[in-house]
């Protein structure tokens, strides 16, 4: 177990390299010249010099990508060109609402994706497996925006019962968290269903009812821990469509996340933020992802003991 | 190392010698395991180590052997789907072990193989037609000739020509292992590697199979290496047979004087293992005590000493030599 | 007259799929007395398994179904009992072992929890006891260390150690009849060597009664006091096994028994059985074996014969024998 | 008793019947099995319908989408205008109609792009192995580091908002994506006993990737093809909404929906149209793809 982990630690290497590399090179990408852009558009053209040599974009490229990564390992992410506030300050403070509301959301997507995608498999071929899949196929195909949108009309302003947005109580996390589930939880449906179909074939499925067990027991005992393990690895992947789903979400609700951030940096062509919020959003992507494996490690025995 | 079957049913005073269609000398397969993370101690599994053989013309050589004994990877060596470790092959007196990939493609015209699955051997996209008429694309025959010769092919293997527009999974197990044999016989090969070729198949169809390749062989003077794990169907098609375990040859004679009067108790334990459909028949079974040892981590010495009953201090340290105890009968033991 | 153990009457088990229903078991009739071992000899798709998965009323994930015939055990008839009834019966009076050792243990779960489960179930042991039991049972068939392998996992386990553990399994509730599926199938003959030397052992000590599932007939002729030979879902013969291999009736049963390479006798050519098996959509009106048949006649094509006695201990199926006045030819 | 002539007529009897019987091509196995999927199949003629919509839909709309009326504006739906007017008294359901054009486009050429480039990739990747591979799929394990749309939003950042670029940013963070599911094809297929057969003949790479190889990811390419337009649909709406797509006034589902977002309390009609137009066109192209799924079975047979 442990030399897995090294190993997946030891392979986290070669990804970080290239997303530093790409998000370095993302800057330099823009049209134009980025210490006018920074230095502003009224700017002399000294200005615009200084705030070069400030930048450090006049030295040759490997140098500048040297000093790019630590000023990133020093928490040094640049400053806003919006709010002239360092980006880290502006990215932390905005860091929590999103991570609970992805929080919040996979919770719901695991518990219901799983739930239906159980059902529907067990139920193979009666109305029960034809609604679950409906539904996820729906699911998949609902645009967000429009889904939160549609509730916030219904719950909020037909029936009052929830806030519009914001992020001011209990309540306000319902709607959104609901909102950026939704689509995963169908995702978890499918794939789950079809991943304990696939096990419920496996030849040792057969030799558990031979043995005189429960159907109960050999599906939820014998079946989904098998089912689970490529389930868990895709669970992973959906956090990625999660984080994306949060930008258009926030954006919807008015959420006070990383989200938002991004879309008004983008209309203000705040560089760096950008810069920053891809960085972590890559970050949490990779990080998610490793704690997928040590999770698929966990449950399988053959990692597990070796 | 030397195992080379120059003599064969005592006869070679009067007939003259002639070169071997097919001479493997030394032949080995380490596969690497990286185990460990920058360490990188390499580890192999000795799939084939150190094999020698012959194969004349127009005769059918049999290699037996339980799984992980090495036979399969010796014939993709033959082939050259797996490049040799060590050991060098020749191909009527010619080393074709050396050669690189561009110059044994037109050598794979001589050698042609019959695979174990007739279900996956078979492209499932292509027809029938298109299947057996692939090799003579490949080695540039033109396309009248292709197509006559499918249909005389496929009548040739039992199967009639307007099965050629047929798609593979219109096929029984039997009759595709026959579009197999027809591919095979597409472009008048010299040698055909048949790897388990009827061990898919049901009782019956095998039986027919088995007489088809009889057949094809003196109509077609073909030489036969033949792989498989059923002793009686290796006996029944082979004029000499090679009992493999772990990665080498430990007996090699002419079928009469293998079956008859096997030397190596490995060879001793697997013949009377095999359930034989008499049931009067009482033997006395010798049965192997424990399981075969993986390749990656073969036992010292000789490789059977942790099976066999007769294992002695010396064969727990000291690998046997490969003796030729009666004329064509070789035998790898230190009893002998 | 021994005891009967097993009593499978006239079944049938069609499957209902995209292009009709398929007879894969099609009016089957075996007797499997006390401590006996009879032996059901066929080729692929000619329903053995399928029988076998019949008694157990395991046809879960295939679209098969029982139509008819009764399967009496013990008296009872299997077929009318209640899913929990059946559940008392699987794996405690019957037990079942299958071909494919790899896949048959369950890949996450230690060795010692997959035997304790059944013993828990109907025996009704605490966890210490089923616990002592199981490591009995590995010893009893043979495995080393079998009180460190009952923490250990399926896949640390070699082909030939995991059928003894299913065997192991099968074997732990003192089951009255145990059907094994091609037990040896998936082995390599010096395994397959020591596990049929295991099942006789066991045999013996327990009276369990076996009913044997396979397609070879050295394994067969080995192990098995009586014979049923199937083809396209019906039984053509049944006899014992001497008899089988020295007076065989059936033209299939002789077609087969001459296809067989021999150990040691040295033909020049194999009999065989032209033609293939019928495909469940292509099956023949009359004989299902009468397209393949060296001896076939005209009254085969037509109609199908019925299984009848031809000596005494001796049925067939096959108009050769049949008896004119049954028949009203 | 040797009827040997007889068995022979049985046989050839037999083989007659064998022969009417079996008339099976790919396609017709295909075809088979996938006209049992009632609902796979109306999505089939659902997206077809789509298809004629974008292919005439201004000749069919009722109104023109740049039509103004600011006689009725916001109006809920009526016989007149079916799904209402816009802010500027525009006719929604005509808007709506013109913005499959448009969709249909954005959907079908950015996945059109990552396809054909991922399927080079993962062909090449898969076939050749060694440090081709893993150059390869590290560059897509760092594309799949970050969550598509915000690797979109990223590279509209660079080149600026529009329909184009958006095009552009799907289009790259699909190439990924087929590139991985090609390879893997690409690696189950390079090891199966038919491969092996055609390279023990001396076969050379090119007839290997192109007769045998191709052929076979095939299926997999179609089903993730028609599953990926769905998906680029909605992420090319989710951006047009999110102001970073299409502008105003092109009519752009997701754009048209953005709009509505202020007259949410008094109109939601203007957001609700859209909405339904992106998640039917969506749907029907899930679940085509599913059906094809089923009826292709792109897990290659043993």
């Amino acid at each position: 177990m442990l030399k897995y982990l090294i190993k997946r630690l030891i392979g986290i290497i070669p990804i970080l390299f290239f997303v530093s590399i790409f998000i370095f090179l993302f800057v330099h990408m823009i049209p134009g010249d980025p210490a006018r852009l920074v230095a502003g558009q009224d700017a002399s053209l000294q200005d615009v010099e200084m705030v070069r040599e400030e930048l450090g974009l006049d030295r040759p490229i490997h140098v500048q990508y040297f000093s790019f990564v630590t000023n990133i390992l020093q928490g040094d992410l640049g400053t806003s060109l919006k709010t002239k506030r360092p980006v880290l300050e502006e990215i932390s403070q905005r860091f929590m609402p999103t991570f609970w509301l992805t929080v919040w959301s996979m919770a719901w997507a695991v518990i219901f994706g799983l739930l239906i995608g159980v059902i529907s498999a067990t139920k193979r071929n009666k109305w029960q497996d034809y609604l679950g899949m409906f539904g996820a196929v729906s699911g998949i195909s609902l645009p967000s925006f429009w889904l939160g949108l549609m509730l916030i009309q219904l719950f909020s302003v037909q029936l009052g019962w929830l806030p519009t947005g914001g992020m001011d109580s209990w309540k306000s996390y319902i709607l959104p968290s609901i909102t950026l589930g939704a689509g995963v939880a169908a995702v978890i449906a499918r794939f789950s269903r079809s991943s304990l179909m696939d096990i419920l074939k496996e030849d040792y499925i057969r030799t558990g009812r031979a043995k005189g067990l429960h159907e109960n027991k050999v599906v939820w005992g014998h079946g989904l821990k098998n089912a689970m393990i490529p389930v868990v690895t895709m669970t992973g992947l959906q956090f990625g469509f999660l984080l994306g789903g949060s930008i258009v979400i926030e954006t919807v609700f008015s959420w006070p996340g990383l989200g938002r951030l991004l879309i008004d940096s983008v209309s203000f062509r705040d560089y760096p933020v950008i810069q920053a919020e891809m960085l972590l959003f890559a970050l949490e992507f990779i990080l998610i992802n490793l704690i997928v494996d040590l999770l698929y490690g966990v449950l399988n025995p053959q990692i597990r003991y070796e | 190392m030397q195992m080379l079957a120059i003599s064969e049913h005592g006869d070679c005073g009067g007939v003259k010698m002639e070169a071997p269609l097919l001479e493997v000398k030394n032949l080995k397969k380490y596969f690497s395991i990286n185990k460990g993370l920058l360490g990188r101690k390499k580890k192999f599994v000795k799939a084939v180590d150190d094999v020698s053989f012959t194969i004349k013309k127009g005769e059918t050589l049999g290699l037996v052997g339980e799984s992980g004994c090495g036979k399969s990877t010796t014939g993709r060596m033959l082939m050259r789907l797996l490049d040799p470790t060590e050991g060098q092959i020749y191909f009527e007196g010619k080393e074709i072990s050396n050669l690189n990939d561009n110059q044994i493609r037109s050598l794979r015209k001589d050698f042609q193989m019959v695979f174990q699955d007739p279900y996956a051997s078979l492209n499932p996209r292509m027809k029938v037609r298109e299947i057996v008429s692939e090799p003579m694309v490949i080695h540039g025959i033109p396309k009248e000739e292709r197509m006559e010769r499918v249909e005389k092919l496929l009548t040739v293997v039992g199967l009639s020509a307007y099965h050629a527009d047929r798609y593979p999974h219109e096929f029984s197990g039997g009759q595709r292992q026959r579009i197999g044999i027809a591919r095979a016989l597409a472009v008048n090969p010299k040698l055909i590697i048949a790897d388990e070729p009827v061990s898919a198949l049901d009782v019956s169809i095998q039986s027919q199979i088995l007489n088809l390749l009889k057949d094809l062989q003196e109509e077609f003077e073909l030489t036969y290496l033949f792989i498989a794990h059923d002793l009686s169907v290796v006996e029944h098609i082979s004029d000499r047979v090679g009992v493999m375990y772990l990665g080498k040859i430990v007996e090699l004679a002419d079928k009469q004087s293998l079956y008859q009067n096997p030397k190596h108790p490995y060879t001793k334990a697997l013949l009377s293992a095999v359930p034989i459909p008499n049931p009067r028949l009482k033997r006395e079974r010798i049965i192997l005590k424990g399981d075969i040892p993986s390749p990656s981590n073969p036992p010292s010495g000789c490789t059977f000493h942790t099976r066999c009953p007769l294992a002695t201090e010396e064969c727990r340290n000291k690998i046997p030599q490969v003796k030729e105890i009666n004329p064509g009968h070789y035998v790898s033991c230190h009893l002998f | 007259m021994a005891e009967t153990m097993l009593k499978i009457e006239d079944l049938k088990t069609y499957f209902y799929g995209d292009d009709g229903v398929v007879k894969a078991v099609d009016g089957v009739t075996i007797t499997i007395n006390k401590g006996e071992t009879v032996g059901v000899v066929g080729e692929s798709g000619c329903g053995k398994s399928v029988t076998s998965l019949s008694v157990m009323r395991l046809l879960h994930d295939t679209p098969g179904e029982i139509v008819d015939g009764s399967i009496e055990f013990q008296g009872k008839n299997l077929l009318s009992f209640s899913e929990k009834e059946m559940r008392q019966i699987r794996g405690n009076e019957v037990a079942m072992i299958f071909q494919e050792p790899m896949t048959s243990l369950n890949p996450v779960y230690k060795i010692g929890k997959q035997l304790e489960e059944a013993i828990q179930l109907h025996l009704k042991y605490d966890k210490q006891k089923a616990r002592e039991h199981a490591i009995q049972m590995l010893k009893l068939v043979g495995i080393p260390r079998s009180d460190e392998i009952v923490n250990e996992f399926p896949y640390q386990l070699s082909g030939g150690m995991r059928q003894r553990v299913m065997i192991a399994m099968a074997m732990a509730c003192r089951p009255k009849l145990l059907i094994a599926d091609e037990p040896t199938t998936a082995l390599d003959v010096t395994i397959q060597a020591q596990i049929l030397d295991l099942m006789r052992t066991l045999r013996e000590e327990s009276e369990t009664s076996i009913m044997l599932i396979t397609h070879d007939l050295g394994v067969v002729a080995e192990m098995c006091d009586r014979v049923v030979v199937m083809y396209a879902g019906k039984v053509v013969e049944e006899t014992d096994v001497y008899t089988l291999f020295e007076d065989p009736k059936h033209p299939y049963t002789r077609g087969l028994i001459g296809s067989v390479p021999k150990l040691g006798k040295n033909a020049n050519r194999l009999d065989s059985i032209p033609g293939n098996v019928p495909t469940p959509s292509n099956m023949p009106k009359g004989c299902k074996f009468a397209p393949r048949c060296s001896n076939v006649l005209k009254v085969c094509l037509e109609k199908e014969p019925v299984l009848e006695k031809v000596e005494a201990n001796h049925t067939c199926r096959c108009w050769l024998y049949q008896n004119t006045e049954t028949v009203g030819v | 008793m040797a009827n040997v002539e007889l068995r022979e007529e049985v046989s050839t009897q037999t083989t007659i019947k064998l022969d009417k019987l079996s008339n099976k091509t790919p396609f017709s196995e295909f075809w088979r099995k996938f006209k049992k999927q009632r609902l796979a199949l109306a999505a089939g003629v659902f997206v077809i319908l789509l298809i004629v919509l974008a292919l005439f839909g201004p000749a069919v709309a009722p109104y023109s989408s740049e039509e103004f009326d600011y006689e009725h504006v916001l109006e809920g739906p009526s016989l007149t205008h079916w799904a209402g007017t816009d802010a500027y008294g525009r006719d929604i359901f005509s808007r709506i109609i013109e913005g499959t054009r448009i969709s249909l486009f954005v959907g079908l050429l950015s996945v059109l792009l990552g396809a054909a480039g991922g399927t080079v990739l993962g062909l090449i990747s898969g076939y050749y192995g060694k440090w081709l591979d893993s150059i390869i799929m590290r560059i897509c394990d760092v594309l799949f580091a970050f969550p598509g749309i915000l690797l979109a939003i990223g590279i509209i950042a660079i080149l600026g908002p529009g329909l184009g670029n958006v095009v552009i940013a799907i289009a790259i963070f699909s190439v990924p994506i087929f590139a991985r599911i090609v390879r893997s094809n690409t690696l189950a297929l390079k090891s199966t006993v038919y491969v092996e057969a055609t390279r023990s003949m001396g076969a050379k790479d090119r007839r290997m990737i192109w007769k045998h190889i191709f052929p076979g990811t095939a299926s997999s390419i179609i089903v993730y093809f028609t599953m990926r337009i769905g998906s680029a649909i909605l992420t090319a709406a989710s951006l047009s909404f999110l102001g970073l797509g299409a502008q105003p006034p092109t009519p752009e589902w997701g754009a048209m929906l953005s709009s509505g977002r202020d007259y949410l309390n008094t109109a939601p009609h203007v957001t609700f149209f859209p909405g339904i137009a992106i998640f039917l066109t969506v749907l029907a192209f899930n679940l085509l793809g599913d059906g094809l799924r089923d009826a292709l079975d792109p897990k290659i047979k043993d």
